[in-house]
């Protein structure tokens, strides 16, 4: 018994000495790769970056808990959420080396937050969990009653990627940031098909078949289909899509200042870069894609109608928004 | 007393049933951890653990390794707080008549297991959230969980063996305070402790929502690592943390359940 | 203990009668939410169910662990104590493996049938009854065993014939293991988490409910009053059963 | 009724508990079953309620035979050591039971209820939970209960065991006088001899799973079969007899007539006289020597030490006026 404990509080101490670590709300090891990106950098620099389930608005909500005593030191989000959480004033100023490279508009000018990868809203589909029914080919063909039971897209309360959607097909269905109408009356019909709104990433759902058509990253989809081998397609709407910029940004008063910025630095280095490129999120910095997963993608072509959102107005129009969907939409 | 027989056995059968209908998916995860196929949703985050049955395991332990340590130093913690707090609150208890405040006080020691994990954790967060994450507050939490497993299993034995008359009559055999304890509190209390230290254990390896709302990514749990392998790991992945978490806790409650003690409520 | 326990308990009612940003307490929102009594309802609703069919089923289990003498009794005990360490999230997972889209269930069985089970209404059941027939059965067996045979000797010798023999004697006798058994499962149920965070789906569930107002919305005096209502709906259905048990 | 039992042998893990037993309960006799805890008295109550099968023999009320017959078609009333009163029902629902579970009208229910109620005096807390009620109460309820069901036969199993020794005395008497009024027959289970002359006429004696001896009490009480008999219902002197000549005894030196065939002879404590030595002649009585002298309410409790007699026990109205005493006899001795 004795020994026991002495060999449980031996391992204990281990657990405990391990504090250069920096904690990053928002780290999905299956999103973004993220999974490898931390292993490397734990490889590279011996700081650990453990794994993290928060959706955006969860970690900025968490963020906003514990504005008084943080716990975290950087937070990654897609975009409007980011730059929502810089407006609450939740994010402290940092330019990692590199900051140059970022392309305008992925940027705070300030550096309260700035874009590490993207990604494009598209159709994710698990072909064999679809069956019979044929390939949806643009927004519209998802209302269809075959498609009853088989549609998910994340929800939007909890995560960025479901926001971004929202927002998006708002937008492509004519609607604005004061305007939902549009979006929401949409959203509606595609309910009637939609099998859950999962509050967490559901990569392993639609590898295995859980579900059969995920509105989400399409990062996501290419990684499913060229890295797990599965039976996936992705699907880029006809109709028109929406990118989606993921960011990052350094949390006010985080408790590892040093180690985060030093993190910040690397995760734009070329290496980290083609560590995300790994799962298909495109890099941030131009040039990282390594040509031959350029050529896993769909044709440029298909990204043709794809649309930049003005984040800012997005993360204004955030709060009220999610308002609206859960009203009209979540909780019915 | 014949006549009784069929309802016996039907009854047995029922059991029987029931125990395979708890077994079998315990059985099925844990096969699918040792043989995972692609069947079963193989996926990129293995192929950087290599080949072979144990990848799963391995990339478990090398992703949530953290996640076990930290559980295994909570249950700990929590269970040897619990202890030393309940052997003497238990003690009392049991050997104290049963007046209104030592009721009182019993009851107030077993509502944290009245009530739903999530109200507790939330109570928690709503007073301390400043303290989110710290290790002191997890303990606090599980503390709050194994305390009315120790405090009771203590003050049953204590019932039970009718220390306080025992006591009573040492001292009549002029037996001092320490050789009381030493004779007498001990080794009828030992079992007590063991099995409460036990279900201590198993209940604070086992805990959810304190620490899902409460730990921070550095200190998470390892039920909490099982919260992020169903949702954002693939099928054996998720089914080679859960084995490892089978492989932990049943040691502990099948040594509890041997030395008599029941845990009441899972978290 | 004070400080651990009964302080955050007084911090929650507080944050529940608070208004927080909105224009109402939280509590009057949980009731005048239909969102959120819905929420309520199908847990009461869920919790009810799952509690009376777990009764039902485990007592004649129980009562063969409490007076049957057979080889392996104390193994097939063994068993029925394991789910009882397990968070709801394994149990959930548990389902999703058994009964998911691509569960092992439907697979080995080759049917379609159960396909997806664990996401409906009959498998959120299904799963809480794997977290429920433990603590039931283990409930009742622990009240049975204190059932004495002398009792129903007395009656046989009095007169009593068998159906007369379970209905005013042994019922009577058993009444009380039920009730604190079902006492048990409804208030464990109304307060699981993990398993309808795993696969409540499009089901609202009070408990995940409240995760969500405090964690995604934070609307603390919303969470807060759910938490409230939850421990106290859990606390009096634990009382009346427990009180009228003795 | 009369219950008879042939044969009766019963087997529990290997153990006679009954070992091929014999005998008869005559119809509104009451009989004790008397015998130290294990002798298989309790079992034998089983196996005549029915609670339990005989591995073989017969059991027959009023000649019929019953030993298949199921308990709850005994039709006897059956009073258990533990009482078993049904906790969860008040004490008037606790006597009503048996004539409830026989579907007896509601009015005569009620009548019988109230009667069995009034024979034990139950009236004054007939309308209380039965787990409420004191010792005392509840032995009244379980005695009641079972004369509710109108039983053929009385069965008390040790039915004072719970009670200090003044209630037992009192609910005793009034046990005795019930069932007397009532003429039923009643066999009393007991191992302690006071409550089975303060109820029976009649013993059966039961040691080991087989009868020692039956028969009515004073009979057995004066002359037991066995010294075993002997020492069970009383204190016993027992001393070794110098010869025999048919019926007369000499027991160092005095000569005796005798009944009983064996080779001690039984003096009971107040058979035996104690004098001073002005009042008796040698060939009288014994020399002895008083070594402890108890008052024992009704009179003294006196141990004597005759030399070659060994120590000896005899009950006086009045303590001897010395240590050195003379002890006589009675003129008819029985022998075991």
């Amino acid at each position: 018994m004795r020994a026991s404990i002495f060999v449980f509080l031996c391992l204990a101490g281990v657990a405990h000495a391990a504090d250069d670590s920096v904690i990053q709300y928002d780290c999905i090891p299956n999103y973004a790769n993220w999974g490898g990106v931390t292993a490397l950098y734990k490889q590279k620099s011996g700081v650990t970056v453990p794994p993290d389930p928060k959706g955006s608005s969860v970690a900025m909500a968490a963020l906003e808990r514990e504005k008084d005593a943080p716990r975290a030191d950087c937070a990654y989000y897609s975009g409007a959420i980011g730059v929502a959480a810089s407006q609450k004033g939740l994010h402290q100023p940092y330019k990692p080396t590199g900051w140059d490279k970022i392309p305008a508009g992925l940027k705070d000018k300030d550096g309260q937050w700035w874009t590490v990868h993207t990604g494009t809203i598209a159709l994710v589909i698990n072909t064999k969990a679809l069956g019979a029914v044929p390939m949806p080919k643009t927004w519209d063909d998802l209302l269809k009653p075959e498609y009853k039971g088989k549609v998910t897209y994340d929800d939007p309360t909890w995560g960025g990627t479901g926001f971004t959607f929202v927002y998006g097909i708002n937008a492509l269905k004519g609607g604005s940031a004061t305007n939902w109408k549009p979006g929401l009356e949409w959203l509606k019909k595609l309910d009637a098909n939609i099998s859950r709104y999962p509050r967490e990433s559901i990569y392993n759902d639609v590898l295995r078949g859980e579900v059969a058509i995920w509105i989400n990253a399409d990062g996501n989809g290419y990684k499913m289909k060229w890295v797990d081998k599965g039976p996936v397609e992705v699907v880029v709407p006809k109709d028109g899509t929406v990118s989606m910029p993921l960011v990052m940004g350094m949390v006010k008063g985080a408790p590892h200042v040093a180690a985060t910025k030093k993190y910040f630095d690397w995760l734009l280095s070329a290496e980290a870069q083609a560590e995300f490129a790994k799962s298909f999120f495109r890099p941030v910095v131009p040039g990282a894609l390594p040509a031959e997963l350029r050529d896993k993608f769909l044709p440029d072509a298909a990204y043709a109608g794809v649309k930049n959102l003005p984040l800012a107005e997005m993360a204004t129009a955030s709060e009220g928004l999610k308002k609206a969907w859960l009203a009209e939409i979540g909780k019915k | 007393m014949k006549r009784r027989r069929p309802l016996i056995i039907f009854g047995a059968v029922v059991a029987l049933l029931l125990a395979t209908f708890l077994l079998v998916p315990l059985v099925v995860v844990v096969v699918s951890a040792f043989s995972p196929s692609a069947a079963l949703g193989v996926s990129s985050e293995q192929w950087a653990a290599g080949a072979g049955a144990g990848r799963a395991f391995r990339y478990v332990l090398a992703t949530y390794g953290a996640h076990l340590r930290t559980s295994a130093l909570l249950a700990l913690l929590s269970a040897s707080a619990a202890l030393a707090l309940g052997l003497p609150a238990g003690l009392s208890l049991g050997v104290a008549p049963r007046t209104r405040t030592a009721g009182a006080l019993e009851i107030l020691l077993t509502l944290p297991l009245a009530m739903p994990g999530l109200t507790v954790a939330l109570a928690l967060l709503t007073a301390y959230g400043a303290y989110a994450g710290d290790l002191g507050l997890l303990v606090l939490g599980h503390v709050l969980y194994t305390l009315p497993f120790t405090v009771r299993t203590v003050a049953a034995a204590a019932r039970m063996s009718a220390i306080a008359s025992a006591l009573e009559a040492a001292r009549t055999l002029g037996a001092t305070r320490v050789q009381r304890a030493r004779y007498l509190l001990l080794p009828s209390l030992r079992r007590a402790a063991q099995t409460s230290l036990l279900l201590a254990l198993a209940v604070s390896f086992g805990e959810f929502n304190v620490t899902f709302l409460l730990a921070t990514p550095a200190h998470g749990t390892f039920p909490t690592a099982l919260y992020l392998t169903y949702t954002t790991n693939s099928f054996p992945v998720a089914a080679a943390a859960t084995t490892i978490f089978l492989a932990g806790l049943v040691p502990l409650l099948a040594g509890a359940l041997w030395l008599g003690g029941e845990p009441q409520q899972g978290a | 203990m004070a400080g651990g326990f009964v302080w955050p308990l007084a911090r929650l009612c507080v944050a529940a009668f608070s208004r927080g940003t909105e224009s109402h307490s939280g509590l009057y929102r949980l009731f005048a939410d239909s969102y959120a009594r819905r929420a309520l309802g199908h847990s009461l609703a869920l919790s009810l169910v799952v509690a009376l069919a777990s009764v039902a089923i485990c007592l004649p289990a129980a009562l063969s662990l409490a007076r049957g003498r057979f080889v392996g009794r104390a193994l097939l005990r063994g068993v029925f104590a394991i789910p009882l360490a397990l968070s709801g999230v394994v149990v959930g997972f548990l389902a999703v493996a058994m009964l998911g889209n691509a569960g092992a269930l439907p697979a080995l069985l080759h049917t379609e049938w159960l396909r997806g089970t664990a996401y409906g209404l009959g498998g959120l059941g299904i799963t809480y009854l794997y977290f429920e027939i433990p603590r039931a059965t283990l409930t009742m067996e622990a009240a049975l065993a204190t059932v004495e045979d002398g009792l129903l000797e007395a009656a046989r010798t009095l007169g009593a014939r068998p159906r007369q023999l379970v209905w005013l004697v042994f019922w009577p006798l058993c009444a009380p293991a039920l009730r604190a058994a079902f006492g048990v499962t409804f208030a464990a149920s109304l307060g699981s988490f993990g398993v309808a965070l795993i696969i409540a789906g499009r089901f609202p569930l009070l408990p995940v409910e409240l995760y969500r107002s405090f964690t995604g919305t934070l609307d603390e005096p919303l969470g807060a009053a759910m938490a409230l209502t939850l421990a106290l709906l859990a606390i009096a259905v634990l009382w009346v059963s427990g009180r009228r048990a003795r | 009724m009369r219950i008879d039992f042939e044969h009766l042998t019963v087997e529990v893990s290997g153990h006679r508990a009954l070992d091929d037993i014999s005998g008869a309960f005559a119809s509104g006799g009451v009989t004790a079953v008397i015998g130290p805890s294990g002798a298989g008295k309790s079992t034998l109550l089983r196996v005549l309620a029915g609670l339990i099968a005989p591995d073989a023999g017969r059991v027959r009320f009023d000649g019929a035979d019953v030993t298949s017959l199921r308990p709850e078609e005994r039709r006897l009333g059956v009073v258990f050591q533990d009482l078993r009163l049904f906790d969860f029902l008040s004490a008037r629902d606790n006597v009503a039971f048996a004539p409830r579970v026989a579907r007896v009208p509601a009015s005569l229910q009620l009548e019988r209820v109230d009667e069995a109620l009034r024979l034990v005096r139950a009236g004054a807390f007939a309308d209380r939970p039965a787990r409420v009620l004191s010792g005392g109460e509840r032995q009244r309820i379980a005695i009641a209960r079972a004369l509710a069901a109108r039983p053929r036969a009385l069965l008390l199993d040790e039915p004072f065991a719970s009670l200090d020794a003044e209630l037992r005395r009192s609910i005793r008497e009034e046990l005795r006088e019930v069932v007397r009024a009532l003429g039923v027959t009643a066999v009393v289970i007991t191992h302690d001899r006071d409550d089975a002359f303060a109820l029976a006429s009649h013993f059966v004696v039961l040691s080991a799973g087989r009868i020692e001896q039956v028969g009515a009490s004073n009979e057995l009480y004066l002359h037991p079969a066995t010294e075993y008999v002997a020492t069970l219902l009383g204190e016993a002197n027992l001393v070794a007899i110098d010869a025999r000549e048919g019926d007369r005894v000499r027991v160092s030196g005095l000569v005796r007539s005798a009944t009983g065939n064996g080779r001690r002879v039984l003096i009971r404590p107040e058979q035996l006289r104690v004098a001073g030595a002005a009042t008796v002649t040698p060939t009288d009585g014994w020399a002895a020597r008083v070594t402890d002298l108890r008052c024992s309410g009704a009179g003294w409790r006196v141990q004597l030490d005759a030399g070659s007699l060994g120590p000896l026990i005899a009950y006086v109205a009045t303590p001897p006026a010395g240590e050195n005493v003379w002890l006589v006899p009675p003129e008819e001795v029985h022998t075991v």
